[in-house]
């Protein structure tokens, strides 16, 4: 049990250790975010009204491709230099150790887009509930993004065209997640609440937590077969 | 004074602009100073190396 | 570079019985079976392609054969008590070193992973043994290509583990390097440990060996 | 080759330039504080209020510097950036990339201020107005620009490879500029332009002058002094930094 | 001239042969932009005219985002396996042999993005006029989606990362081709003509043209130093 | 493996003068200087991280020096008439195949973007020659190691260049292949072409030859 303690604590704090040393990734996630969600005003004109109706759609879009973007390196700089190997010959619990790191991926890139969704909201014209909402959902949300997503980076590991791969892979699986994290805020927009679109997001995390560790190992394992 | 503190209601726009323009500015020769002195330390450690080194073989095995 | 009396391993026994493997629809390797034992050395050779590596990472238990077991002390290692890993050592043809980190805490978090905790000074230790001292604390990517292999090197010493086994552990390395790999060699020979390494290379290495030739038929 | 460079160059050699900037750096900075104290005195104290916006047009004081130069810094990074990368001069290179951090401050400042001054005219901190959006691409524009660097560990290469982003962004500065206006009058009314007021006082018109160049002067000792330290971290193996530093150490 | 007429067609066939013996790449671009356009009924919800007005938008982004994951391996795979060095030891212009594989690079993806654009514009509601536009503006602007990208994924060559940080450097310079062409499609919308939005187009597909294959072998030259 | 006949190349000459070589920040190569002639062999030597790869794409023209110039036949090479790179042929680490199509097409692809169209029988033959006969239209993915490295020197052979710059042309062979490349290498020499080639590993070549040891100063 100690050492299975320490085993976790050490990769994630690898990770985060490795993920200040190359500061600029993370950050280019996040500039992508921001990217995205101010090109679709580009696109679909200035309209304040159109803006804010789209808004939750929008930002819940980019925040789902941002992360998917992140996730082709979830494991592949591990695989390439030969550390993939060896967290597998631990003899800690392998879907553990993949909590642990997609923990850490959470943290560098999740936790991120959530802190600056207020900004782009307003930017997009939503309100102070609306946007208290929006971050409720994506606290809620961007961990089962990660989740998922990261089965889809497992299994997509040192395959050709890997990016572009994981997100047919995985944009359908994010379907649940994106419907229950726009709604939310679409609930409050039209006046209604957002309890239930939470609950369920909520329990979809729980489901997520539990379910796609084991996936994620099974995954990894005949990737690296 | 508290009037044009005030700056007739406007005073959070107003001072916030300024405000965040002086932090901007402090914080950007702030660090500029940290890299300064960074840098610094890291030559410090260069020319001690050579002097050690008397740049006979690469450290390099 | 002599660490022979540091460790001294209890008696083991590798068993490799029946292995079939086949890869990409080929049959490399066909009913395969060898034994070692502590103090022995193994070395793989055959052509390219003809399936070391496959072997090797069969071996660890990081892919599975078509048919046959590998036993360790008389039980397959899906058995092991402690995980089918828990005593073995894999150096791969990567390092699995993290570039921005240093070579100290490379080690320590790798073994860490591996179930063994060593403190700051136990990984200076070894790593000046390996001959890097005064490197200790340089982020890895400064490190020239032989330098890192011997951080690598290094964390096998750390985890202590019985069995090493070693893909192309000279492969691209110039002379002064290979020597520092082939004592560390010996001296876990001499400890009781075991190794199974390929190699195209001939490096001569004192002990007790046999070599097991993959593919001639192909 | 190298000679002809260092006779063309002979002022841009990196040890005079790095003497140079020492010594001047320091007249710009105290010039800055001095322009600065000057500028907002006139533009808080002299300056009456505005008779329609009351007092929050002083915004403008430091919103039009800041938009001014950051605009004018990414066409002086992206010149500097050439000659970097046609004639291969080190200094340049620096200089380049010495530019871009400060420019991308003056992105944000203008942003900032101005969504803080569009709260009070506008009542919206944000709308996708041509100017305002052209604004938000240039500081992605600064931002893709010191990410490419960071990115890419030789400093020679980096210098290189992010010259000719900066040059593909200058390029693309002014087609973005018109594509955008030129998207937003299409849509009718939501949109609000920016109207200065029609004839500005004099003394509104000084203020501006004198904190436009405040924030010049600011500007050049901050990019001297960063392209010093990275001359310094460039050149680090060069006979004439270990002159310089040891001296200091 | 007869010799690099040769090399600019083999470079041209190469790089068809090879689309056509690894189809499901170009496949998977493909889906990704149908994928990414379905998402946003999802996220913003079924209301029929928030969606038709805010179709040209979202088509025109996605096809960005599609184009853009598809250029991270434009050159990389060349260049991790040592072709692309020898294309810069050929004795034709590199300039001239870059954009032959840019042509390619549109045939595989670009071309395929505008075929199949009307049926994802019919499912978010424009109709016949509306359509036609579309697809005019996506045959003129993905061109320079492809040549612009190029610079980007030039730029990231063998940089880690290379795919999130192609987008932050390269979406910017999307926009005046997403502006027009997305405004094209909105201008008819609204009833009146797109022949300005789409001959501004035509002028700056011609300006890319002709600007961009210098920057894209420049950058090379600088990351394969 | 018979084919110094086919092609004789005349007199050439390859100069290099002063050139100063920094990587990373390190100064790797201070005033180097040599000239080689036709039917000669440079081998560069020096540890790992010693300058090889990168002397070697400075040569080709991938690379430009931080100072000092290459010359072939008296004319620095960014002014040779026919282009910087029309006197020699470059073989790296990697093999430039692609992995989807034949051995064939590899070559032929690559012959006419070096500027020289080949037919098929002439590609074929030169294939046999190097001993892949009746491999010639399979996907060279699914040649082993050592037969993509052939097929990667069959272009050398195709495109005729009298100037050859190799790369650890031998690293990670078995011996059989080795050994047809060496003769392929003295076919090379015996033809007046020029060899410059980087190898940890010893492999007799007859022939003028030389050795150039990099970064024993630095
Ligand atoms: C986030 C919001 C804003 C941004 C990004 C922004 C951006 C800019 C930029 C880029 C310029 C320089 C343009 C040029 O010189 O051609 C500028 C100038 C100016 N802005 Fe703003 N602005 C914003 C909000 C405002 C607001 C709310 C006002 C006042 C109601 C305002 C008033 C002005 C004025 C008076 C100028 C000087 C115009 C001139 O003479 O050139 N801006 N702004
Ligand atoms: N994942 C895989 N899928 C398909 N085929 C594979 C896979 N891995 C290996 N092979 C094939 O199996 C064969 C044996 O490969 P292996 O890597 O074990 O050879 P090796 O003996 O280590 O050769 P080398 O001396 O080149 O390292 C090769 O023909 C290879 O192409
Ligand atoms: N693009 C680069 N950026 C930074 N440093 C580099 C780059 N390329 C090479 N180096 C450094 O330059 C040095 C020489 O590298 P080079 O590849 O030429 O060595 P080499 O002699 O070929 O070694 P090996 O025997 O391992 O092939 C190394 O220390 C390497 O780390
Ligand atoms: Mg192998
Ligand atoms: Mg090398």
């Amino acid at each position: 049990m100690n050492g299975l303690a320490t085993a976790l604590i050490t990769l994630l704090r690898r990770d985060l250790i490795l993920a200040l040393r190359r500061r600029q990734d993370a950050l280019v996630v996040l500039g992508f975010f921001v990217v995205v969600v101010s090109l679709f005003p580009l696109g679909v004109g200035p309209d304040p009204q159109l803006l804010r109706s789209m808004a939750p759609g929008v930002l819940w879009v980019s925040a789902l491709l941002a992360t998917m973007l992140s996730l082709e390196r979830l494991f592949s700089d591990d695989f390439r230099d030969g550390s993939l190997e060896q967290i597998l010959l631990s003899p800690q619990p392998l879907s553990l150790l993949v909590g642990s790191k997609i923990l850490a991926h959470w943290l560098i890139t999740g936790l991120p887009l959530v802190l600056i969704s207020p900004l782009l909201g307003m930017q997009l014209g939503l309100d102070g509930t609306e946007i208290l909402i929006l971050m409720t959902a994506l606290l809620l949300g961007t961990p089962i993004l990660s989740l998922v997503g990261a089965i889809g980076a497992a299994l997509t590991l040192g395959l050709r065209g890997g990016g572009v791969l994981i997100s047919l892979l995985i944009l359908p699986l994010y379907v649940p997640a994106l419907v229950l994290g726009a709604g939310a805020v679409d609930a409050v927009m039209y006046g209604s609440s957002a309890q239930a679109h939470l609950s369920l997001m909520a329990a979809l995390l729980i489901l997520t937590l539990l379910l796609a560790p084991w996936a994620i190992a099974a995954a990894l394992r005949i990737m690296l077969d | 004074m508290i009037e044009f503190l005030a700056m007739g209601g406007h005073a959070p726009y107003v001072w916030g602009s300024y405000g965040v323009a002086l932090l901007a500015m402090v914080v950007e020769m702030v660090l500029l100073r940290q890299r300064r002195k960074a840098v610094n330390r890291r030559l410090a450690r260069l020319a001690r190396l050579n002097g050690e080194e008397g740049g006979a073989t690469s450290p390099d095995v | 570079m002599s660490h022979a009396s540091h460790v001294v391993f209890p008696a083991h026994r590798l068993e490799v019985e029946g292995l079939v493997v086949e890869r990409g629809e080929r049959l490399l390797i066909r009913d395969l079976g060898f034994s070692l034992a502590g103090g022995e050395l193994l070395q793989v050779a055959g052509r390219n392609g003809a399936g070391k590596t496959s072997l090797l990472r069969i071996l660890c238990g990081l892919s599975r054969p078509l048919e046959g077991r590998v036993c360790w002390d008389g039980v397959p290692v899906q058995h092991q008590e402690e995980g089918p890993t828990a005593h073995l050592a894999y150096l791969g043809h990567a390092n699995a070193l993290k570039d921005e980190l240093s070579g100290e805490e490379n080690l320590r978090i790798q073994s860490a992973l591996q179930g063994r905790g060593v403190g700051r000074d136990e990984a200076w230790e070894v790593l000046g043994r390996m001959g890097l001292g005064g490197h200790e604390d340089l982020p890895v990517k400064f490190l020239s290509q032989g330098q890192k292999r011997r951080v690598a090197l290094a964390r096998l010493l750390l985890v202590r583990r019985p069995l090493w086994i070693l893909d192309e552990p000279f492969a691209a390395l110039d002379v002064q390097v290979i020597e520092v790999l082939r004592s560390a060699l010996e001296a876990h020979l001499a400890a009781n440990g075991m190794i199974i390494l390929t190699t195209h290379q001939a490096v001569p290495i004192e002990g007790r060996q046999r070599t097991l030739t993959l593919g001639k038929a192909a | 080759m190298a000679e002809q460079r260092v006779q063309w160059f002979k002022f841009a050699s990196p040890p005079n330039f790095y003497d140079l900037a020492g010594r001047l750096a320091p007249w710009f900075g105290g010039l800055a504080a001095i322009l600065f104290v000057v500028g907002l005195y006139i533009g808080f104290i002299l300056a009456p209020p505005d008779y329609q916006q009351g007092n929050s047009y002083r915004i403008m004081f430091i919103h039009v510097p800041t938009a001014w130069m950051s605009m004018f810094l990414y066409v002086l990074m992206a010149v500097y950036a050439a000659i970097g990368l046609i004639w291969r001069v080190k200094t340049a290179e620096v200089m380049a990339k010495a530019i871009a951090p400060t420019g991308a401050m003056f992105a944000f400042l203008c942003l900032w201020s101005g969504a803080l001054w569009g709260k009070p005219t506008w009542g919206t901190y944000w709308v996708w107005d041509a100017r305002l959006t052209s604004q938000l691409i240039l500081l992605f524009l600064y931002l893709g620009y010191m990410a490419l660097h960071a990115a890419i560990e030789d400093r020679q290469r980096a210098a290189n490879a992010s010259a000719i982003l900066a040059l593909a962004g200058v390029v693309n500065v002014p087609i973005i500029y018109f594509s955008v206006v030129w998207w937003n009058t299409l849509h009718q009314g939501a949109s609000i332009t920016v109207t200065s007021a029609p004839t500005m006082e004099t003394v509104m018109f000084v203020a501006l002058l004198v904190m436009t160049f405040a924030c010049w002067m600011y500007a050049i000792a901050v990019v001297l002094w960063r392209a010093r330290l990275e001359l310094l971290e460039r050149e680090r193996r060069a006979a004439w930094v270990l002159e310089r530093t040891g001296e200091k150490a």
